[in-house]
């Protein structure tokens, strides 16, 4: 029954991508984008990557995605259609959201079983960050503050 | 003596310095009373600073996840260091941004010298790379945003296929160290590691980005890219070494000298005529890495690969720095220049002559030591294609002479006395210098 | 290492401070006077030359060096002096009569702008001539063969303004320089082989030497003397080198220059004169050039160039005789010759110079017996002795070649015959038409004035040896004997037979028979079959085609150089280089619309040059 | 090795380049930019997943970071092209070339 | 004679040209006395073999200079033709630039002469070609810019593969003996397939400075377009670089190889002296026919040293002395002529004699030696070396004859053409004046040179003998 969801997933990840390519409007491209994210959080929650799926949703979905459509807004002319003429029929936009959360939902109640046991990974990952790797997140955190350069 | 940090930092004192200062410089252009002349003057002191604490780090050390160098590395190290000292000195910033994101771009040079495994590399090459597109954005010519548009998305274009590359090695190794591995997945990764790192040197089918992005900044940032970038580039790919097969890089190498002095014959701005010239000499490094790695890395090859970057230092900055002083931009003004300002011209003539490898000059050095180990590593039908385009380009490098000396002037230039003069002078005589090395 | 009388340094360094006396400080300061030092040192060459000959008569002949010239390792080639038998006759002849040209030139010559450089270019002439004489190695040889050479071009070019005067200069120097090609190559070969080529080593070795170097080297210095002596094939340089003022056809084209030819191949015989066949070979082409010069002599209309067949003819003459073997034959009447043919130049030259013109033609002249008695007696004395009159010195010299003729064979004797008529004929025409009786086609100068003193002189004394020479056969081949240090036997001068003798006389007197009926009895025989067969007259002018025949192949040559030089060179090597540089051009053209300057394109390059990358991991 | 969900990265990846190199916008061609990028994640987030090797998770968490640097610079630099009255597409950057 | 009086000798006018480029006015001065010292200087030093060198770096290079019998008079050639050229351009007011840029060709070409390190060689056979490059870019005639870079290029094409043949050399060397060295003396080349290519590759380098016939087609531009003083000492030293190099380096190294390929070099230089002349006969410009005219000439060196006999051996070393003094004093001639008429052409000229009497005499005099004439300097070298020849392949020997024929076909006519021939309709020989008490001085010098090395070549060819006659296998 679980082996459904990754299947799934990776399928409407696809579609939604080949949809992004062919959008006439950016705001079609966007929606599409956002809806590919959540395929593959999807799909690592399928994986067992449990906290990676959630950062890829927080991260990815929640910060990046956001910026780039207010990027779009901002960068359109006046007098171009807004989202709601976003070229895209409203029974995608709908099944681009609720398929993930359906999967969501399937995972967390147990129905989907995860591909790997090994969860250990999760949990290592805050020690490792400030371990061992402390000198990669240190050299990463300079290079985001040197990228807020850019602004200015 | 290692006295600042403990022993698995100690590797990363010059870049520790280098991050210090540029948080420095921002902290003092935030508080908006320090003037701008200082906080350059503070910015090339970290960048001395930087250099001292390289003398102090110790050539071999590793410590296991991420870091460990070689003598290469930290030859290279003191190359980035040199590149940024002429950018700051002669670059005129609006505020205090571009000054501290050279000593970015530098930090991020620093950390790929120092970097053992791939995760490390990728950070060193972004920290590399973003403020390069912003320094480029920051230029003054009309088509500066154009440039950084196009470097952003070809250097990010780049990084995601190195991505891949890592995913894949990763995939096929289990790790992201640097060994290289025998299974397909494995070499498909590295091949598109190493196509990055030939996108950063410029190698030819992935160049195009690397001429509208020279032409697009200001000369004395384009010095600054021609070394220290193109520098960080050749140590990014030695670092990949061990994955990368030395006939395709040879091949690649010589394709790239041919195609870089070909279409440099026909260009009419100066600035885009020395980007393909230093595709050509990319080309060459290229040729210098894959002799490197036919022979297994002994240290004589390089020598040759460390000799002609240094030499290619001075050549480039001294040419693109005399660009700046003598404000000649198309190739129509360069005539009668022999006539109407001597002294500037017959300096620019020794480095044009050090950049085609005339030999009483550097360049000569550094294209025989390069001939050297290409043939002692067995690389005998591209050798022989090298010396071609060394010959296809002293055709643009002669005519530029000729244009300046033997054709009557057009621009009665008697230009005042620039700051740069002085170093493009140094320039000049430190290539004839060097090109005494053999004999030394 | 043995003494070398004063008399050889003499022979050098006279004329050598002479020419340097006279062009250092002469010709700047008073050209006129650039002969007084010449003359001098004609005297003292004369009188060391008559030292000589009484050195080698008494029995002494001469071989030393005088400095090493061109040395590498243990080998050198030497500047050296060799007095032999053969050297001093042809020296002492040619030493006098050059002497007796010299003073006639100053006469001739007065006057002329060129006189300092004429008299410069003359007298080293004669040093090398002199040279040429007495060198004891092919290498010193050559060099005075080649100096030779180059002072007959400036001469026979000294009056530069006359464009025909130019292009005989240079086609002398041309066919002589094709000649010393043959000279250049033999020398080389030898001494490639022996290391050495000086005459004394290689006589002594001459039975032993390699039999095909020998024959090789036997037909190069046949091809050289051919140049130099005029015979058949590059003969055609001697008739027009007549441009050049009379001194200098005297003393170059009858004494001395034509003369070094037929010597090269006495001084060779003992080393070819055993290769099978040459001999007939060198006797075959002697006698053809022989008949053929004396038959277009007999058709010139102008003095100096029916001389100059003359010349060509007796040296044909000459080289028959060599070809029969008798060498002291051939070189007697190499002397006998310098001195009737010198003595027929210079009345010729008095002619013109009475008639105040360069050259002068038959239509011109007649009847001058009268305004020019001493030059027509002098004329008249060296004609019969050319023809071979009886007591003067011409008959002694080509009877002995004629009895040698007679031994060998009845072609050989026909030839020579025909040879002795032949002369006879060309030589009375040309007197009769010059000094008898005006005929109506002619038109003399009016006022003739006989020669001055300086020129008559010089002419009577020349003539004087051409009367009595004959008679001192027996003293020759004495000297040739007693300077011939070699073992190799060097055969004697023929004793003269009644028979032969008469046969030869005979010959003569018809020919001089027929030439008197032809110009003074039948009216205007010559100018007639000249308008009435002008294509005969057109093939004698070019000697039966041959001169066509040498246009021809220096057209081909030059048209050859002109294809390489002009169009290979040019279209095909230089057009490699430029069409290179333009392939580069089109290149970089290309090479730059690739930068479309869009940034999808360069992304797209950069995917494929990624996927090309992949695609060679795939492969290994 | 999981072969689907490799599958749908290296569709990910493909479909990103695309839309990099055939879109005219700029914007456009960013989401296709950062969809490569999911792709390379996503592989990796597998892979770390399969192997409970921690470094990859450490790995996929910097990547994150430094992309998110990446939008920052590239967008501004994009929105600065389109407040300098050129519409952000390829077309309007085409000064540079030859 | 201690290490550093070699370096002294090319160093001198280095440092000559540096302060004639500071001098200003009297740059023209410090070029005359420089070169005179160094002429002079150039004289003191023993025929024997003098070796100088630096301890060997890290890549058996070593700056080592030697100067033995051979290398002795090519730095004398070069002083001599240097101290003409700077007498010869006295009059004509030249930058300071002009002066300097000889004195700069004078060092490099006395560096090239003097090497005994082949990387060192090699630096000083490049640096010949800046300067020359500038004399000819910026004071030569109409087209010079283009043949200057013709010039240029053409050589750099053939030293990009000596620079590679020399390094196959050397790490085929160091294969085969294990050390690194770049002495000349000690190197060995590799036998075989390999030491073809490498013997090819340096010859290729060498030939074009030759320059062998296919090669050639940068000489007659770069001749024509050079300035008289230029064309002097581009004919009079650069040309003998090549052969030089060929009796420098490639006989002792390739001692049996070079044995091997006679047939095939004899027959290039032997089309050289051929063709040389048959392109010769076909110009109708002055400086392009004594351009081809060299042509053939350095193709009697190349016979002559191609053939290993001590004859030959010295013979195309002296032909190398004889012919930059004849064809040194034929451009000269050519240049005092185009200073006067400023054309070249042979139409252009006529009737010489009469205006230029002394012109009309040593150019006379000068063309006779080149063709050959004995008695001057021509012939000594010419007959060495086809003797050389004959004694090793007499084909060749009879195409070299053939050639010396030739060598008069063109210069006979082309000396009539101008000197005694009337003037044609355009032709400017009512301009030229006799020549001046400075060019006299200058042409009776080498025309003294010409006859005494002519007829007494003795101390000349004593003083070349002990390095060649090594070579004799």
């Amino acid at each position: 029954m679980a082996a459904w969801i990754i299947p799934l997933a990776a399928l409407a990840a696809a579609v939604f991508a080949a949809l992004m390519i062919f959008q006439r409007t950016l705001y079609g491209a966007a929606i599409c984008f956002l809806a590919v994210i959540l395929q593959a959080a999807a799909l690592l929650f399928g994986c067992g990557a449990k906290l990676l799926a959630l950062l890829l949703v927080l991260i990815y979905a929640g910060a990046m995605a956001v910026l780039i459509v207010v990027s779009i807004q901002t960068a359109q002319r006046p007098g171009t259609p807004i989202w709601s003429r976003s070229g895209l029929p409203r029974s995608l936009v709908l099944a681009g959201f609720l398929i993930p959360l359906a999967e969501a939902a399937a995972l967390l109640l147990g129905l989907g079983a995860p591909q790997s046991a090994a969860g250990a990974g999760d949990l290592m990952l805050g020690r490792m960050l400030f371990g061992p790797y402390a000198i990669a997140s240190e050299a990463v955190a300079l290079l985001i503050l040197f990228a807020a350069l850019a602004v200015i | 003596m290692i006295w600042l940090l403990r022993p698995p930092l100690e590797l990363l004192q010059p870049q520790a310095v280098l991050a210090v200062g540029a948080l420095c410089v921002l902290a003092a252009g935030a508080s908006r009373r320090v003037g701008l002349g200082l906080i350059k003057a503070m910015a090339g002191a970290s960048v001395l600073a930087a250099l001292l604490m390289l003398m102090t780090t110790p050539f071999w050390a590793a410590s296991p996840p991420l870091l460990s160098s070689d003598i290469l590395g930290w030859a290279f190290q003191g190359l980035f260091l040199c590149a940024a000292l002429p950018l700051l000195y002669l670059m005129k910033p609006a505020d205090e941004i571009p000054p501290a994101l050279v000593l970015a771009s530098v930090l991020g040079m620093g950390l790929i010298a120092v970097s053992g495994n791939l995760l490390m590399l990728f950070i060193g090459l972004e920290m590399m790379s973003l403020p390069a597109y912003l320094l480029v954005a920051r230029s003054r010519s009309p088509q500066a945003l154009e440039g950084a548009v196009k470097y952003f998305f070809a250097g990010s274009a780049a990084g995601a296929i190195f991505l891949m590359g890592m995913a894949l090695h990763f995939a096929a190794t289990g790790a992201l160290s640097l060994e290289p591995s025998t299974d397909p997945l494995g070499i498909a990764g590295a091949f598109l590691m190493i196509a990055t790192a030939l996108f950063k040197l410029g190698a030819v089918p992935l160049h195009f980005w690397l001429p509208d992005v020279y032409e697009a900044s200001d000369p004395e940032l384009t010095a600054f890219f021609s070394t220290g970038l193109k520098a960080a580039a050749v140590l990014f790919l030695t670092r990949l070494a061990p994955l990368a097969p030395p006939w395709a890089m040879a091949w690649a190498a010589a394709l790239t000298i041919l195609f870089g002095a070909l279409v440099a014959l026909r260009q009419k701005n100066l600035q885009r005529l020395l980007a393909y010239s230093s595709i050509s000499h990319a080309g060459f490094m290229l040729l210098a890495v894959a002799a490197w790695m036919a022979q297994g890395r002994s240290p004589r090859a390089s020598l040759a690969v460390f000799f002609y970057l240094a030499a290619y230092l001075f050549m480039s900055t001294g040419t693109f720095l005399w660009l700046k002083t003598e404000g000649v931009s198309e190739r129509e003004e360069m005539r009668g220049l022999g006539k109407a300002r001597p002294l500037s011209a017959a300096a620019l003539a020794v480095l044009l002559l050090s950049l085609a490898g005339i030999p009483p000059t550097a360049g000569f050095a550094a294209k025989f030591l390069v001939f050297w180990e290409a043939f002692k590593a067995g690389l005998y039908v591209p050798l022989i294609l090298a010396g071609l385009g060394a010959l296809v380009s002293l055709g643009y490098y002669l005519g530029l002479i000729r244009d300046m000396y033997f054709e009557e002037g057009t621009k009665p230039l008697a230009s005042a006395p620039h700051p740069a003069r002085a170093v493009v002078l140094a320039c000049a005589i430190a290539s004839i210098l060097l090109g005494l090395m053999p004999w030394l | 290492m043995i003494q070398i009388p004063l008399a050889v340094y003499l022979l050098f360094l006279a004329p050598l401070t002479a020419l340097a006396f006279g062009f250092f400080i002469l010709r700047p300061w008073k050209p006129e006077w650039t002969h007084i030092p010449i003359l001098i040192s004609c005297v003292v060459v004369t009188i060391s030359t008559a030292f000589l000959a009484a050195f080698v008569y008494s029995g002494h002949g001469l071989d030393g060096t005088l400095f090493r010239w061109m040395m590498a390792g243990d080998w050198s080639i030497v500047f050296g002096v060799r007095v032999d038998g053969i050297g001093v006759a042809v020296l002492s002849m040619v030493s006098l009569v050059g002497a007796l040209i010299h003073f006639y030139a100053a006469g001739y010559m007065k006057g002329d702008p060129g006189f300092s450089r004429f008299f410069l270019f003359f007298h080293l002439f004669y040093l090398a001539m002199i040279g040429l004489l007495v060198s004891n190695n092919y290498v010193q040889f050559y060099l005075f063969w080649e100096l030779v050479g180059a002072c007959s071009y400036f001469l026979i070019a000294h009056w530069l303004h006359k464009p025909t005067a130019r292009r005989a200069a240079l086609q002398a120097f041309m066919t002589n320089r094709v000649g010393d090609f043959g000279l250049m190559l033999a020398v080389l070969l030898i001494l490639a082989r022996y290391h050495n080529t000086r005459f004394a080593m290689l006589y002594t070795i001459a039975p032993g030497m390699a039999p095909e170097l020998l024959a090789l080297s036997g037909f190069l210095f046949f091809w050289a003397a051919a140049a130099k002596s005029a015979q058949f094939p590059l003969y055609f340089w001697l008739p027009d080198a007549m441009e050049g003022p009379t001194p200098v056809s005297a003393l170059m084209h009858a004494a001395t220059m034509v003369t070094a030819g037929i010597f090269l191949l006495v001084r060779s015989w003992p080393l070819i004169g055993s290769v099978p066949g040459l001999p007939n070979f060198i006797a075959a082409v002697g006698a053809a050039t022989a008949i053929g010069a004396a038959l277009l002599a007999c058709t010139q209309k102008d003095l100096k160039r029916i001389l100059a067949y003359s010349t060509v003819s007796h040296l044909g003459l000459m080289a028959f005789a060599l070809g029969l073997g008798q060498v002291a034959a051939a070189l007697f009447h190499l002397v006998v010759h310098g001195f009737f043919k010198a003595a027929l130049f210079l009345c010729a030259g008095n002619v013109a110079h009475g008639s105040g013109k360069p050259t002068v033609s038959v239509d011109e002249a007649g009847g001058l017996k009268r305004s020019l008695p001493l030059t027509y007696a002098c004329f008249a004395i060296a004609a019969m002795s050319l023809a071979g009159v009886w007591p003067l010195a011409g008959f002694y010299s080509k009877d002995a070649i004629l009895d040698a003729a007679c031994e060998r064979g009845p072609w050989a004797m026909a030839a020579g015959l025909a040879i002795a008529m032949g002369g006879a004929l060309y030589i009375s025409r040309m007197l009769f038409l010059t000094f008898f009786g005006p005929r109506a086609e002619q038109k003399p100068g009016e006022h003739v004035h006989e020669a001055p003193l300086i020129m008559i002189l010089p002419v009577a004394l020349i003539v004087v040896g051409a009367f009595s020479v004959g008679w001192l056969g027996r003293h020759f081949t004495h000297l040739l004997l007693s300077g011939w240090p070699e073992t190799v036997p060097l055969p004697v001068l023929p004793e003269l037979s009644a028979k032969v003798s008469g046969m030869g006389l005979a010959a003569m007197g018809c020919g001089v028979a027929i030439s008197y009926v032809l110009t003074m009895r039948l009216p205007s025989f010559d100018w007639d079959w000249r308008r009435r067969h002008p294509g005969l007259e057109a093939a004698f002018a070019c000697d039966l085609g041959w001169r066509k025949v040498v246009a021809w192949f220096a057209a081909v040559v030059v048209r050859g150089a002109d294809r390489i030089g002009r169009v290979f060179d040019h279209e095909v090597l230089d057009a490699a280089i430029e069409k290179s540089a333009d392939a580069c051009q089109k290149l970089s053209q290309t090479g730059s619309s690739l930068a479309t300057g869009s940034l999808s394109d360069s992304l797209w390059w950069l995917m494929t040059g990624a996927a090309a990358l992949l695609a060679w991991a795939g492969l290994r | 090795m999981n072969p689907l969900v490799w599958s749908a990265s290296a569709t990910l990846f493909l479909f990103g380049l695309a839309a990099l190199i055939l879109r005219r916008e700029l914007l456009a061609m960013f989401l296709g930019l950062e969809l490569m990028v999911l792709a390379a994640v996503l592989a990796l987030g597998e892979t770390a997943a399969r192997l409970g090797d921690s470094e990859g998770f450490v790995a996929v968490l910097l990547i994150l970071a430094i992309a998110a640097a990446e939008a920052v610079v590239g967008l501004t630099l994009i929105l600065r092209v389109h407040w300098s009255g050129r519409p952000p597409e390829t077309e309007a950057l085409r000064e540079l070339k030859g | 004679m201690s290490a550093h009086w070699l370096t002294m000798l090319w160093a001198l006018p280095a440092v000559g040209g540096l302060a004639a480029l500071a001098g200003g006015r009297h740059s023209r001065w410090v070029a005359l006395l420089v070169s005179a010292g160094t002429l002079i200087y150039s004289f003191s030093f023993p025929g024997g073999a003098v070796i100088s060198s630096s301890p060997t770096g890290p890549f058996g290079i070593s700056y080592s200079l030697a100067c033995d019998g051979l290398s002795l008079s090519l730095c004398w050639l070069t002083a001599f033709l240097t101290l003409i050229c700077v007498i010869a351009s006295w009059k004509k007011d030249f930058t300071p630039g002009y002066w300097a840029a000889f004195l700069f060709l004078e060092a490099a070409l006395l560096g090239v002469f003097l090497a005994r390190d082949l990387l060192l060689f090699f630096v000083f056979w490049e640096a010949v070609l800046i300067p020359m490059f500038f004399i000819i870019g910026l004071w030569g005639m109409e087209g010079r810019r283009k043949a200057a870079m013709k010039f240029f290029l053409f050589t750099f094409f053939g030293s990009i593969f000596l620079l590679i043949g020399s390094i196959a050399l050397v790490t085929y060397h160091h294969a085969a003996t294990g050390i690194w060295t770049w002495d000349m003396a000690v190197l060995k080349g590799p036998s075989g397939r390999a030491g073809l290519a490498v013997f090819a590759a340096m010859a290729i380098g060498f030939a074009v400075k030759i320059p062998l016939v296919p090669l050639h087609t940068w000489l007659p531009d770069a001749h024509t377009e050079a300035p008289a003083a230029g064309s002097v000492m581009l004919a009079g030293v650069l040309l003998k670089m090549g052969i030089y190099g060929f009796v420098r380096i490639l006989w002792p190294v390739f001692p049996q190889l070079t044995w091997q390929l006679l047939p095939w070099l004899g027959l290039a230089a032997s089309i050289n002296v051929i063709y040389g002349a048959l392109c010769a006969m076909a110009q109708n410009d002055l400086k392009r026919l004594i351009a081809y005219s060299s042509v053939a000439h350095l193709g009697f060196c190349l016979l002559g040293i191609l053939s290993r006999t001590p004859e030959g051996l010295l013979g195309g070393s002296i032909q190398m002395i004889n012919h930059g003094l004849t064809t040194g004093t034929l451009f000269l001639l050519v240049g005092f002529l185009y200073d006067r008429g400023h054309r070249r052409g042979l139409g252009d000229y006529g009737e010489l004699f009469r205006r230029a009497p002394w012109m009309t005499f040593f150019f006379g005099f000068t063309m006779l030696a080149s063709i050959g004439l004995p008695g001057l300097n021509g012939f000594v070298g010419e007959f060495m070396s086809l003797l050389g020849m004959a004694r090793a392949l007499p084909i060749f020997a009879l195409l070299g004859v053939v050639g010396v024929t030739l060598a008069a076909a063109y210069s006979l006519p082309a000396y009539q053409a101008v000197f005694w021939d009337a003037p044609g309709k355009g032709s400017v020989s009512h301009l030229v004046t006799d020549l001046d008490a400075r060019e006299m001085a200058l042409l009776s010098v080498m025309a003294g040179l010409m006859l005494l090395l002519g007829l007494y070549p003795g101390p000349l060819l004593r003083v070349m003998q002990p390095f060649l006659l090594g070579l004799v296998p």
